[in-house]
């Protein structure tokens, strides 16, 4: 009977329970937490609940459901080849699991990223940028907040891989963060894209406080005109044409812009119906389970738990309040320029975590003034923000990739 | 330019090619008939036995409530009428539709509402 | 700790990348305000002649049956009742609803009464 | 004309019908057999007669659909890596077609399988467990089946890991099956996964005879109180637990229950319904595609038309009625134990083959007395049982994996 | 500051503005194109939007969309062997963009246009043609057409392999299309995938003067029976039979011809449901844009602005026009033979186009005589023509292939 | 030809593998108790304020219109046997139904009749 009790022994030390490290039990209890915002307080559920029960998965030690490193050493110029790495990394550490195949295949190859770009531009309405071009500048001035995040994060010690990573989290764009973060540095992913979807929920506390301190009572009451009509015509012409123009502007850009733009040709030309509601739902349902699978599976310990994602999450503070500032300012100037007929306001909206910001802005008018509606000119910088961080993903992957 | 052997080579291609499809084709149609032939005789075994799939045809009419058809006639011309009113609502508005909808969904973020009271609950700002 | 050229280098791409977000956003907002202008002036073009899509608009409403509208209301109202009621009747009770469909589909198995009846018949036990 | 001549002669010996062997037809008409039970008697339809079509086609001789053997023969060190293994296989037997993608990507490396279990975590409701929780016990005595049909196995001379793979069959679960059996003995896939799906279907003829033998009347038909009914909280909680709680015993089995835990956790957080639907869904349904194809491409007359293959369908049974038996005789001691007051037939729920085994519980319950509502006590044993195979799974891969 | 402007100059210096080709801006002029007809005409807009917006993408200079050449020069032995070759290339030409990944492994392994023919499967009604078997002859006759094509292409200087892929053009069937090209002659499968879809939406404008030389008036008033009616077994068997025999006899079309009839066996089997529904939905949608996407990315400067791409348009409209009159001709010998009661106009249906051919003789029997109903009728050689293409492409395969 | 020593193995393997699963099911159950235990106490901690979910089960009934119940009875047998008898009238015609619906997809065409119109249009043939 020794053969039963040598199985017995050899079987309880194989056992999870008695590898558990402390650095999983924190893990797992941040995992839990994570569970616990998304259900209980419903922040960015679709994201923070995978990426939460993921993480919580992978930190039950033996577990075979990821058994390869998120961040490799790899031989000499393997490091470009994603097809030799995962090969390597199968010789190395042993058959890929699950989450092993998600992360290097979907995500590290920016297949999930760029396809719920694409989603997002067949759900996206443009109407509003289109009506009103000007409010496009307003996007451009809060990815401000992108490049002072960037300059903090260098200051306290980061490379500037790391820093362009930390920076992007204040274009309020889950998927540009995990596109530009997977390219530059991929062992802080996890942190980078739990500060992103968190700090989107977070949208309605971290902006008003900043609004309030930026404008006054009289400029918050300015009521704007009525947008214009966009005709179908304009709304099938746009996506073509911001592809080439920022195509053609910045190419390091055009895999994001471009694949939301195409989804969001799907949902204007009115002919592909079919296409545009399974980049909607179908396709898009299907990716964000893998995108939340494969993003939550790089929440190891020793990778997640050190001092840098603590200064992650609150250079997302700084991020987000940084990009709030940088979008009121400019509208402020766009009020001054136009003899008080823009609420600045709608700046703050350019930090795009659409639709969340554009709606803090329009509380915040009700609040002033119930007749107030800013909604819709919110839309047109909040949309011109999504464009705008991948622009802004597009230079820092050009002068840093 | 043409060489004349790959010329000839696509004749004898043209030749099988065009002997195989239509003996593919014959042969299949052939099938066809055969089973075609089954089946009528099989039919024709089953009918004096009730059919072996009856349930379907035959089980639907009885299952028809018995309502005068006036009545019928009425209410299924005003369920009509609402659904055509309904559908000509919706029409003329496919784009504020389509925007509620899509801003719901963006930025995959549902129910935001209910996020939102809590955080302005909370915030008390 | 900090390397002063880090910052530095991060203070060029600071202000290259600003200038470039500006740029890009310009250039695509100027494109935007002549595509606007060509619209209006194609628009303005067309006005004369019947518009490009009217049948989508304009053959709706005449589609519309002619019944009286206090009849609308009434069967109109009366189904957005039924429907409320119906809707009312299937919240409450989620947990069943889901129970009956789960089961249906778990194991991959659908249909499965007519499999049982077909086994129970030839099992006879 | 002797090119024409040449062409068509060369045609004609390059003409399947030519190649046809006897095992070629013998394992046709298996595929047509399969195809007739799913549409005749609907058994198990959405597995067995994708997997019966396409035990057609592979068996079609040189129809490049399915190029590469099953279970190769490869250089040492190269079983274990994946990537290295296609790339070989491409090398030695050309090109892959449809079904050999399928096989080695989606199959082998156990996607399939896991996102099954994850769309059926999706779709089950834990509640008649979590209410009952003792229940839970029955799905456990259950799996002795597995391990009577496994030593029956070692004794007909099938080496241990085919004998593991064999007696998992026991368990009543396709995916489980699959997932143990491309692990340990790919080469009896076919063989398995067939058994598994067909006496999955045929429960309610295997289970009644071995019920009535193990229990009488009188305790067919002791009725039980109703069920407490549970909270969401409860339901929400219930996944997470059983995850880390069997994460940390059991790691092997950790892929399979995560992946069913993280299903039900999208099911019933109630937040991510567009997820949710998804796993259940569009997910579900392409993985369930693919699963049928890639297991009937495994269906070769070399690997499938052996003695073997017949012993196993005979092993599938003794797998089903022991684990009924064991199931049946925890329920008669818990009966005892707790004085008459639970029903010893909800035992045999325990071989889960979900709902299919609670219904003939049911079923039977009725005949005895038309008012003894068993259902949702023998929910209980059932999806215990699932949980019961995976652990079993589990184990059989620590030890022989 | 000498930092800064050295980084403008750069980033101006790898601006896709100042590396814009000629060949870039004809291409972007092409994809315009498509995208309008797509648009503004309807034209095939599943395939043609997401073709003209995808070869508008690749056509931004340096846009890392897609990285890799369409027909790249590889090592000896490598070319049959996709896994070495992705490796490869990701080591020559740096890590693969989105479009690389959907070219190189879903299109170039065939698994796009394998599903979608699963797809089209299930979609697929072929009860006109079981009801009256002898229109299979005249969907073989339109192949005719297939092979004129190939001919006059020889003739005019394409290889046998280039010209087997712009014969197949007259198949007017876009899978089988991509299906042979890919394999006999990737580097032109942008213009022969673009021909097939242009031209099958041009069908009302090619078939109708050919139809009408080629018969009289009387004969364009010849009224048919009706079609006697199929049944539910004859519907189910019919797939079976016709994987079976056709891959007996072609193992070369056994992977086209056997995902059709899969498709089919699970739309008429009635028990899938479920499957049946996702082969034509989600599955089908999902994959319908990574089609439209993988062949609009293989439409860039060098290999698609070459003389041969006109050839090949023009050689496009004499394949249609000759599988039209191959079919119109079959069928007046089969008016002959039948004493004048065969329609002749059904042959023109053999092109399949399904079902544009079909409603185009109906149209044609309706201007004549209101009271002739052919529709039925048509579409028997009209589904006829898809297994006669895919008989064709085995025939070419397996003497080229 | 069955070694003995693989046999000894497998039952090792058994009695290793039964008392595994036992031991996790149990500690599952136990588990369960206790949360089942928690839940009890939380609920009854809740019971006096307002219970944390009420939205959702007390508010429906109240947005139940009043409509007099016989006239609801009326109306819903009416609308249960017009959606009765459209699923009747539906049954009998799978094969007609599917060819619409399939013809309609396949060659991935859609809305072909305004491509026709067009064509036809411009080819005046
Ligand atoms: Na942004
Ligand atoms: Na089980
Ligand atoms: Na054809």
């Amino acid at each position: 009977m020794t053969g039963l009790e040598g199985a017995i022994v050899e079987f309880f030390e194989s056992m999870g329970l008695l590898n558990l490290s402390v650095g999983n039990v924190i893990m797992i209890l941040v995992g839990l937490t994570l569970i616990y915002l998304a259900v209980r307080y419903e922040m960015e559920p679709l994201l923070l609940l995978p990426i939460g029960i993921s993480a919580v998965l992978v930190n039950l030690p033996l577990s075979h459901i990821a058994n390869w490193p998120i961040a490799p050493t790899l031989p000499e110029g393997m490091e470009e080849n994603i097809f030799a790495t995962i090969s390597y990394l199968n010789q190395q550490y042993g058959p890929p699991g699950l989450f092993d195949l998600i992360y290097y295949l979907l995500i590290k190859t920016e297949v999930v990223p760029l396809l719920i770009f694409f989603g997002l531009g067949a759900m996206t309405d443009f109407g509003p940028m289109i009506a009103d071009p000007k409010t496009a500048l307003l996007g451009a001035a809060a990815q401000i907040g992108v490049f002072i995040a960037m300059l903090t994060a260098v200051a306290l010690g980061f490379t500037l891989k790391e820093a362009a990573s930390i920076g992007i989290i204040g274009g309020a764009d889950g998927p540009t963060t995990i596109y530009l973060t997977t390219k530059l540095a991929p062992h802080i992913l996890g942190a980078t894209a739990v500060a992103a979807y968190s700090y989107m929920s977070l949208v309605p506390l971290i902006q008003p406080p900043v609004i309030k301190a930026l404008t006054s009572r009289e400029e918050r009451r300015i009521r704007m005109e009525q947008l214009r009509p966009v005709s179908k015509r304009e709304k099938v012409i746009f996506p073509i044409v911001a592809m080439i123009v920022i195509g053609l502007l910045v190419p390091t850009a055009a895999p994001l812009v471009g694949m939301l733009m195409i989804g969001n040709l799907f949902r204007e030309s009115g002919v592909v119906e079919r296409l545009s509601k399974a980049a909607q739902e179908e396709l898009m349902n299907i990716v964000t389970i893998f995108l939340g699978l494969g993003v939550g599976s790089t929440m190891r310990a020793d990778s997640f738990l050190t001092a840098q994602t603590l200064e992650i999450l609150a250079l997302g503070v700084v991020a987000f309040a940084s990009a709030t500032a940088g979008g009121v300012l400019l509208g402020k100037v766009m009020m001054k320029v136009s003899g008080g007929r823009i609420n600045p306001m709608i700046g703050a909206a350019g930090v795009s975590a659409v639709p969340m910001s554009a709606r803090v802005v329009q509380r915040m008018a009700s609040e002033e003034d119930p007749g107030n509606f800013l909604l819709m000119h919110a839309m047109g910088p909040n949309v011109a923000g999504v464009i705008g961080t991948a622009v802004a993903a597009g230079v820092l992957l050009s002068v840093l990739g | 330019m043409v060489s004349v052997s790959e010329f000839v080579e696509g004749l004898n291609i043209t030749v099988l090619g065009v002997t195989v499809v239509f003996a593919v084709l014959t042969i299949l149609a052939l099938v066809l008939y055969f089973v075609g032939w089954l089946e009528r005789r099989l039919v024709e075994k089953e009918t004096p036995a009730p059919t072996p799939t009856p349930v379907f045809t035959e089980a639907k009419p009885e299952e028809k409530p018995v309502i005068p058809p006036r009545d019928l006639a009425v209410i299924t011309a005003a369920i009509l009428a609402y659904t055509a009113e309904k559908a000509a609502q919706l029409r003329p508005l496919p784009f504020r539709r389509k925007v509620s909808d899509s801003w719901r969904l963006y930025g995959l973020q549902t129910q935001m509402e209910d996020v939102e009271d809590f955080n302005y609950e909370i915030g008390k700002w």
